[in-house]
């Protein structure tokens, strides 16, 4: 049973334009004490599914269709009553930006205060109390000083340890990591990483980790979800999309190919997927990905593949799932066309 | 922050005294002899011998006789020494002449100040938070149009409706004329008369206000920590009032000075229109009787007023937002 | 290693290079503070190689890029520039200096009594004294050298020369005539581009079955004017080689005379881009040129890319304004960066991120650049673009033997792209060696850190990351001695006091280290 | 080939190349043209609804205002007493009904008209004061009628003189001479005096002896035959044919030439001249010729029968009675429809009415006034045009000044920097720290006092230019700062561009739209202070009018409540004209950046 679950999620913008389809039907799940990597370009609908989580779409975003469960109750038809209390509480976020979510205005203090106060039945100095031990949980240098500062005052690594305390304050059972590391230097992203696995460890906290960075997916997660224009295109573990797997799809293939690895050898051309992704306004009609898919048959551009189970715990959105196959049957097509 | 104070004050000072300069320049190119005045006229006729003495004896008195560069020295002198010269047309130190408008005028603004805040504030979070939706659009247009409409044309409207037609409010003027109430109902014929300047410098400065405070609302709430503050649960009312709004606090404590010294220079019309005993009315008719010591004195209140707002408003900025340091 | 013999030509050498950026002074009187973004970098580039630049944001890996484009005003140091002859551009400072080469010697002199009385009070010292003193002393040995280098690399040997006139003399002629034939040959080229012009005018008005006579009698006479004008510099040419063998024959007499020689090895064909006007620099800005990471922000929203790409070609006399052939090129350029022709009159808004780049690229690559520095000019881009854009670098390096300044903070990208890798922290090249050297075994603890840091995605090192604790101190103030030393876990008090000279630990293999690693990170 | 057709002929050839790839690239590349930033404002704006509204209500003003003060010019002196403080309305020429095909005598007031039908029936119209409307009682019989600025008089069968209206001055009470008397022959009522003549030729008067001259001397009496008023004196034509002037002021009125004495059958008298009938139906002017009044037409000349006199016209009725006017034709008065045998005329102030035999009565002139009239009898709604002109080019040059000085000092501070910056914003700061309205009134007050009328108009101008352009330079400043810094211009500095084009290309575009549009907002608020200015008197000044010191007058609380058309036209068209502004300002800065009317 997992903890969360989206079941066919839809959720569209308004825009002057058109309605955006920025999550068109996505299904994925968090079980308990496991780490959800989200992977997918910008655009991909990979913030905007996770957001929908909380509800917290702007303005003119909306949940079309579909559900999404936690502890077995479906937040889409929750009120604002129960999501207030679920919020920060139960599932609480990190987002991408340490240098401005956090409000300039406020000191460090009263800005971890308010989680306790609003969640807990607890007097200022308790919250006090607890937010310098969650200070002292992130690994913070000397809590009792950055209790009394701004967020201008801290590097940005230390605002994102703030962020985090501030997510981890009431225990959720739920974090949601949206490219929480991006902003960051690279010494620094390995210090969020570690300290986030760790403390994952110590709480069991399930965690909905948001990237574009493959790296960081194969460092946090259990399981990797890769979405392309709104879809889950493929889910499985992450020893099977990054490990050697007889099955995949196109696109998480072309990813994997086109990103140089330390082992690459210099010289060796990448191989790039073509193309651009297309705009959420005009998607195409059959498989999204088809237009830049090298595999693409007449068929992916008619009729769009349903995300299926090729093999246990790996879900693919592809008609045609085999890498040998569709290798031998690209190359088949060449030599038919050199025959001509 | 003292050091930003010090260094602050003395700018302020060399402001002060470039302006002042220019100002003495200003009145010493009025045509006219202020001395004719201190003088008796019917001597000239009667006895003109002694009215020539007269005269030069009021010209030394009034240190007419000396060249400019001394003449504005003395004058800064006595000005910092707290004597601001004889007001010719009062025949009274302008020191005491300047008492009763300075209060008018500052109990005027005062009172638009806090009712503009106590009406946009409210108004602008509301129209900033519905933002596109038909009260927020009538908001819009209304203020455009409040800030557009001139100061008189209100005025004179106002006084038809409130004055003329529904007689609730009195023309002009600052006190029942040939009344001498004393305390509360002295103070109740005092705002009764202010009602109407009131309401309409109220008026006038509604509109700017408020899209002010619309803009500052709008950008705060587009801030990324205000998703923070939702995701962490918190109740909308505490995510606009608390979070948002104090930031949108920090552009509009900035304006607030400098447009409160805006209003000061603007009352003028508003007083000249209800005869409303303030500093502009004085200046006015200090200008139509050419009682150049009492003009002068008010041009550098102004001054001042403009300098020390400034002041305020970089100290409020520090205030308002923890990452501005005053150094 | 100034001047380590290497049998690939060297492009681009910086030496000492020094960037500090003011600090708005917040008080009155108060001590001026700079953010130090490079503090004493020292590297050369090859031709035809791709220098990759890792670091993390705020190392000052960008401002160096700018900096040797001379973006910004370098606060000290050289950066020599050997993609042409300095006489081919004739830069007005070899003249200032040649003017006051006396003054310069004199002056030389005191900087060389003071620095060797410093050494000496050094050499004096003992070991934990000397670190306190070094910093003074390398300040004094730098100032020496410098001013010795601006003499010496024009000059060379004649430098130690005692009467300097008649040598000075000498170099004034072979300047003045490089100069003019400089002029000269920039009058020619606007009259090369204009005649080209008419001729393209010509065929079009053929293609139309037009013939226009007076065009092409003007176009005859432009040609004659041409002919005549290389006359001119032949003329030219020949003048400046008779006053070089002039002045190689007066070499060859004092030749042999050690100092004279010891000297002679510091004369620099080398333009010194510090020095130029921005005229001059802009002259050479065809030469160097920038890729950028940001691809919205760098094109102006009011330009089509056919504007864009044409404001360099005009700017640098490729062709005349309105030149019908000039829309060709601009096409071609378009199509070799993978952008379809007939979008020439786009605005940038109408472009995804990655053809923004390319856009980008095209620009730079219009004006036939011989060094190209590429800041970031992949991270801002989606996963699946990026990989298009490295191939299209790599393709157009092929074809173009382009030289590139590769500046990232992905070291998988560095690695697969660049033959050397220099990896700066807090504003100073730590190390730097041959991109396989460098994440096979590297020297520098910090290097060693930032490998183990880096998320891969080779499921085999997977949750392996052994972060670095601590956080990067601010440029402002940066730690006194190793920058390094607060995150370090080798540091040492020689780290703290002493700043580590920037050494050849192994051949071709620099590092700026008090405790080399001598074991392997990764096998 | 000149330039242009080079260029031409260049974008051909990429249109050529275009249809070359494929065909639908050509729409495409329009496609794309549309989408210039730039055109991409101008489409936000002209599909901003509110911002076209203030365009066109703006461009009407404008119109309106330029051109209508082309086609009516105003003469900043011309006053007139008669005329005060009219409501606005075109009713003085709306004779009533009944009377219309009725009538047997007409007067002509100020501002209003009285007449009696055959069967002695009174009516009145036009402007009517309270008083005036008092009529009196209609159960006589009246035969006569006479008005005056602002009271009548009417003959009633039995040859007894009523009036109403004005009774102040003595108006009220006739001498009993006259109340007693019956044979009584014309009545004349004048600028607050009322005259009558009997048959026996007497002349008695009553009202304001001091508001004209007169004096009649004793040998007169008993030989007036007819009597005529202006506003200054008046004038008797004797049983004998003789004309005399009731007063021995030396006025141009006075010389009568004497050839026509004995001779003259009629006479009439305007402001401005005298005319007499001869006989012979000579009309013969004296007094002071302005408005071609001595000029008689040839129509009337030696056919004339009888003459009336208005202000400033003359209307005579010829022998074969059709009507003449000549004089004054401001408002038509003296072009004078083609009627036929008229039996008699009066002309009065700016009208004329003839009656024919059957009673017809005709009425041709001054109708009334679109906005009322001022004070000094001056035309509100041309006032408004000229005045509007005024304020707008006042506002306009200001604007332009502030821009120029803004821009500039702007600019250079922000492109230049260094110490240069330093100076001029400190600079900036000080002029920022004047009282702007108190310092602007101070200045116009002590400098324009000694001033010429142009010389001061452009002294505010200047003023208002010199104090407002701080705030615009500082955007400036911070505009060149901000793309200073954009990438794009480092992109352009790295690729060797000309700094003379990196500033054109690359700055300058940056700062114009703001330029732009804080120029049209400061326009709007330079109107406001102009017109506070003039408001306050400080402005422009009495007789020239601006929409704000047409306000100046109706700062007292009778005209606010009684002449509302004396402040509400002016303030509407100076708000319309400001919200305009303002409304087309907000529209430009929501074109340049759309993300702005998130706002």
């Amino acid at each position: 049973m997992a903890l969360l679950e989206l079941r066919d999620l839809h959720t569209f913008f308004t825009t002057k334009k058109g309605i955006v389809k920025a999550v068109n039907g996505v299904s994925y799940s968090v079980d308990a004490g496991r780490t959800l990597g989200i992977v997918g370009e910008s655009g991909s609908g990979k913030s905007v599914s996770a957001m929908s989580i909380l509800r917290l779409l702007d303005g003119n975003g909306y949940i079309d269709s579909g559900e999404i469960l936690f502890e077995g109750r479906d937040l889409t038809k929750a009120t604002n009553e129960e999501m207030y209390k679920i919020r920060g509480n139960k599932i609480s976020v990190i987002f991408q930006e340490p240098m401005t979510s956090l409000n300039p205005v406020f000191t460090v203090e009263r800005q971890l205060n308010e989680v306790f106060l609003t969640h807990q039945k607890v007097s200022r100095k308790e919250a006090s109390r607890r937010s310098l031990e969650m200070l002292q949980a992130v690994k913070i240098p000397n809590p009792t000083n950055v209790l009394k500062q701004y967020p201008h005052q801290l590097s940005g690594g230390m605002r994102q340890r703030v962020m985090i305390a501030m997510a981890l304050a009431c225990q959720p059972r739920v974090l949601i990591a949206d490219e929480p590391t991006t902003a960051l230097a690279v010494t620094i992203q390995a210090q969020i990483l570690k300290l986030m696995n760790d403390l994952k460890e110590q709480n069991g906290t399930s965690i909905l980790f948001i990237t574009h960075d493959l790296g960081v997916i194969n460092e946090m997660a259990d399981d990797v979800a890769v979405m392309y224009c709104g879809q889950v295109v493929e889910m499985a573990s992450v020893e099977t999309i990054f490990g050697e797997n007889p099955y995949s799809h196109p696109y998480t293939e072309g990813l994997m190919n086109s990103i140089p690895r330390l082992n690459t050898p210099t010289g060796v051309r990448l191989e790039a997927i073509p193309g651009a992704v297309p705009h959420p306004l005009d998607l195409p009609k059959g498989c999204k990905f088809a237009p830049r898919c090298k595999y693409a048959t007449s068929r992916c551009l008619a009729e769009e593949p349903a995300l299926y189970e090729i093999e246990d715990g790996h879900q693919i959105r592809c008609f045609y799932p085999c890498k040998a196959d569709r290798t031998r049957d690209i190359e088949q097509m060449k030599e038919a066309q050199h025959a001509k | 922050m003292a050091k930003y104070l010090i260094k602050r004050f003395l700018y302020m000072i060399f402001v002060f005294f470039i302006v002042s300069i220019l100002m003495f320049a200003i009145t010493k190119s009025v045509p006219g002899d202020p001395a004719l005045k201190m003088v008796n006229q019917q001597l000239a006729s009667t006895d003109p011998a002694r009215y020539q003495i007269a005269l030069e004896e009021a010209r030394q008195s009034l240190g007419l006789d000396q060249p400019l560069p001394i003449q504005y020295v003395k004058w800064m002198a006595n000005t910092l020494s707290g004597n601001f010269g004889f007001s010719l047309q009062y025949r009274r130190p302008v020191i005491e002449v300047v008492g009763t408008p300075m209060f008018n005028t500052v109990a005027l603004n005062l009172c638009s100040l806090i009712l503009v805040f106590a009406i946009t504030i409210p108004l602008g979070i509301i129209s900033a938070v519905k933002k596109r939706s038909a009260f927020d659009q009538a908001v819009q247009v209304g203020s455009i149009i409040g800030y557009s409409l001139p100061t008189f044309v209100i005025a004179l409207l106002f006084i038809y409706l409130f004055a003329l037609k529904i007689q609730i409010f009195p023309i002009s003027g600052s006190a029942t004329p040939g009344t001498d109430y004393t305390g509360l109902q002295r103070v109740g014929d005092y705002l009764y008369h202010m009602a109407l300047p009131l309401l309409v410098s109220t008026f006038c400065s509604l509109g700017g206000i408020l899209r002010y405070v619309r803009a500052a609302m709008i950008d705060a709430l587009r801030e990324d920590y205000i998703r923070t503050a939702r995701a962490k649960g918190l109740r909308e009312k505490v995510v606009i009032y608390s979070h948002a709004f104090r930031n949108a606090l920090i552009p509009i404590v900035t304006i607030i000075t400098s447009w409160f010294v805006s209003i000061f220079g603007g009352s003028v019309v508003i007083e000249s229109i209800f005869l409303w005993n303030g500093l502009g009315n004085t200046i006015l008719t200090a200008l139509r009787n050419l009682d150049s010591a009492l003009y002068l004195a008010m041009m550098m209140f102004y001054v001042i007023i403009t300098l020390i707002g400034n002041l305020l408003m970089d100290i409020a900025y520090c205030i308002a937002d923890p990452r501005v340091k005053l150094q | 290693m100034q001047n380590n013999q290497t049998e690939k030509k060297v492009l681009l050498r910086i030496s000492h290079l020094k960037q500090w950026f003011p600090v708005k002074k917040t008080t009155i009187g108060g001590e001026q503070l700079y953010v130090r973004a490079n503090d004493d970098i020292s590297l050369d580039i090859y031709e035809g190689e791709t220098l990759g630049l890792v670091g993390e944001s705020g190392c000052g890996k960008s401002t160096l890029g700018r900096v040797l484009l001379q973006l910004y005003h370098q606060t000290e140091g050289k950066t020599m520039y050997y993609g042409r002859s300095i006489d081919s551009l004739a830069p007005s400072y070899v003249e200032r200096t040649l003017k006051g080469l006396e003054r310069g010697r004199a002056k030389l002199r005191e900087l060389e009594a003071r620095r060797d009385q410093l050494v000496r009070e050094y050499e004096a010292l003992d070991e934990n004294a000397r670190l306190s003193k070094k910093a003074e002393k390398d300040k004094a040995v730098k100032e020496a050298h410098s001013l010795f280098l601006d003499m010496a690399q024009l000059v060379g040997g004649f430098l130690a020369l005692d009467d300097l006139k008649p040598v000075k003399e000498l170099f004034l002629q072979e300047y003045r005539a490089a100069a003019a034939l400089h002029k000269m040959k920039d009058a020619r080229a606007l009259v090369q581009i204009s005649r080209n012009a008419l001729e393209g005018r010509i065929e079009a008005a053929r293609e139309k079955g037009k013939n226009s006579a007076s065009q092409a009698a003007k176009l005859r006479k432009m040609d004659a004017d041409l002919s005549a004008r290389d006359g001119k510099i032949a003329a030219a040419e020949s003048e400046l080689s008779r006053i070089r063998s002039e002045i190689d024959a007066l070499r060859h007499k004092y030749a042999g005379q050690e100092k004279f020689d010891e000297y002679e090895r510091y004369r620099d064909t080398g333009i010194d881009l510090a020095k130029l006007r921005y005229k001059e620099m802009r002259q050479l800005r065809k030469d160097l040129q920038l890729i950028f990471q940001d691809p919205y922000s760098s094109l102006n929203p009011r330009m089509t890319v056919g504007q864009i790409i044409g404001e360099g070609l005009l700017a640098h006399n490729f062709f005349e304004k309105n030149d019908d052939r000039m829309m060709d090129y601009i096409m071609k350029t378009m199509e070799d960066c993978g952008l379809s022709s007939y979008m020439i009159h786009r605005y940038p808004h109408q472009f995804s991120g990655g053809q923004r780049q390319r856009i980008g690229i095209a620009r730079s690559l219009a004006v036939k650049p011989k060094f190209v520095v590429c800041d970031e000019a992949v991270s801002a881009l989606d996963v699946s673009i990026q990989s298009q854009v490295i191939n299209l670098l790599q393709d157009l390096k092929e074809k173009e033997h382009l030289t590139y300044l590769f500046i990232t903070h992905d070291l998988s990208v560095v690695k697969y792209i660049s033959d050397r890798i220099a990896v700066m922290y807090l504003g100073n090249v730590v190390e730097l060696a041959r991109s396989e050297d460098l994440f096979n075994h590297p020297l520098h603890p910090y290097t060693e850190a930032l490998l183990l840091a880096i998320p891969t995605t080779d499921l085999d090192h997977r949750k392996q990351i052994v972060p670095l604790e601590g956080d990067i101190p601010s440029p402002i103030k940066p730690p006194k001695g190793c920058k390094f030393h607060t995150r370090c876990k080798y540091a040492t008090d020689a780290c703290r006091e002493a700043v580590p000279d920037f050494i050849e630990a192994e051949p071709g293999h620099f590092v700026a280290c008090h405790h080399i690693l001598d074991h392997k990170v990764i096998e | 080939m000149s330039k242009n057709e080079k260029r031409k002929s260049s974008l051909l050839l990429t249109i050529r190349r275009l249809f070359g790839i494929r065909e639908k690239e050509t729409d495409l590349l329009k496609e794309e043209q549309m989408q210039s930033p730039f055109r991409t404002m101008v489409r936000n704006f002209v599909t901003n609804k509110v911002a076209m509204f203030g365009m066109i209500v703006f461009l009407l003003i404008f119109g309106t205002v330029f051109i209508g003060s082309a086609i009516y010019p105003l003469d900043v002196n011309q006053q007139d007493t008669t005329q005060q403080n009219i409501s606005p309305g075109f009713n003085m020429l709306s004779i009533p009904s009944a009377l219309k095909d009725n009538a047997q005598d007409v007067a002509v007031g100020s501002t209003f008209a009285v007449g009696v039908d055959r069967d002695g029936k009174l009516y009145q119209w036009g402007k009517l004061t309270e008083k005036l409307q008092k009529m009196p009682d209609a159960d006589k019989t009246y035969v006569q009628v006479s008005a005056g600025l602002n009271h009548a008089l009417a003959l009633t069968d039995e040859g007894k003189v009523v009036t109403w209206g004005n009774d102040r001055l003595g108006l009220a009470n006739i001498p009993f001479e006259v109340k007693d008397a019956t044979d009584i022959k014309q009545i004349a009522a004048g600028y607050q005096v009322s005259f009558v003549v009997t048959e026996s030729g007497d002349v008695y008067y009553w009202g304001n002896p001091n508001a004209l001259t007169i004096s009649i001397p004793e040998e007169l009496q008993g030989t007036v035959d007819k009597l005529v008023l202006n506003l200054t004196t008046a004038f008797v034509l004797t049983k004998d044919g003789r004309v005399v002037m009731l007063s021995n002021s030396a006025t141009p009125f006075a010389n009568i030439p004497e050839e026509i004495q004995g001779t003259v059958v009629d006479i009439a008298a305007n402001d401005r001249a005298v005319a007499a009938v001869t006989s012979d139906g000579q009309v013969h002017v004296w007094g002071t010729n302005d408005y071609g009044l001595f000029e008689v037409p040839e129509a009337a000349q030696g056919k004339a029968a009888s003459i009336s006199g208005g202000r400033f016209h003359f209307t005579v009725i010829t022998q074969d009675g059709t009507v003449v006017s000549w004089g004054n034709d401001l408002y038509g008065q003296s072009s004078a429809p083609e009627l036929q045998n008229v039996v008699s005329t009066d002309s009065g102030y700016f009208q004329s009415y003839a009656i024919d035999e059957d009673g017809h009565l005709t009425g041709w002139g001054l109708k009334g006034y679109l906005f009322g009239t001022d004070q000094y009898g001056r035309d509100v709604a041309l006032r408004m045009l000229a005045g509007g002109r005024m304020t707008m080019t006042i506002g306009a040059i200001a604007v332009i000044i502030s821009t120029i000085i803004g821009v500039i000092i702007g600019g250079i501070s922000g492109y230049y920097g260094g110490w240069l910056d330093n100076l001029l914003m400190r600079f900036t700061e000080i002029v920022m720290s004047l009282p702007f309205m108190p310092l602007a009134i101070v200045l116009s007050a002590i400098v324009g006092n000694r001033l010429s009328e142009v010389g001061r108009i452009s002294m505010i101008m200047v003023i208002l230019g010199l104090l407002s352009w701080p705030s615009l330079a500082r955007l400036v400043r911070a505009q060149i700062l901000s793309a200073r810094e954009q990438e794009y211009v480092t992109a352009a500095k790295a690729m060797g561009i000309r700094e003379f084009t990196l500033i054109f290309r690359h700055i300058l575009p940056n700062v114009i739209t703001v330029v732009i549009v804080n120029t049209t907002l400061a326009f709007a608020s330079c109107l406001l202070t102009e017109s506070s200015l003039s408001f306050l008197g400080f402005g422009v000044v009495e007789p020239s009018p601006t929409w704000g010191n047409m306000l100046n007058s109706a700062q007292n609380s009778d005209v606010i409540a009684d002449m509302w058309w004396r402040w509400v036209f002016p303030s509407i068209a100076l708000s319309l004209a400001v919200v305009s502004i303002n409304l087309i300002g907000d529209g430009m800065r929501d074109a340049i950046d759309p993300k702005s009317n998130e706002r």
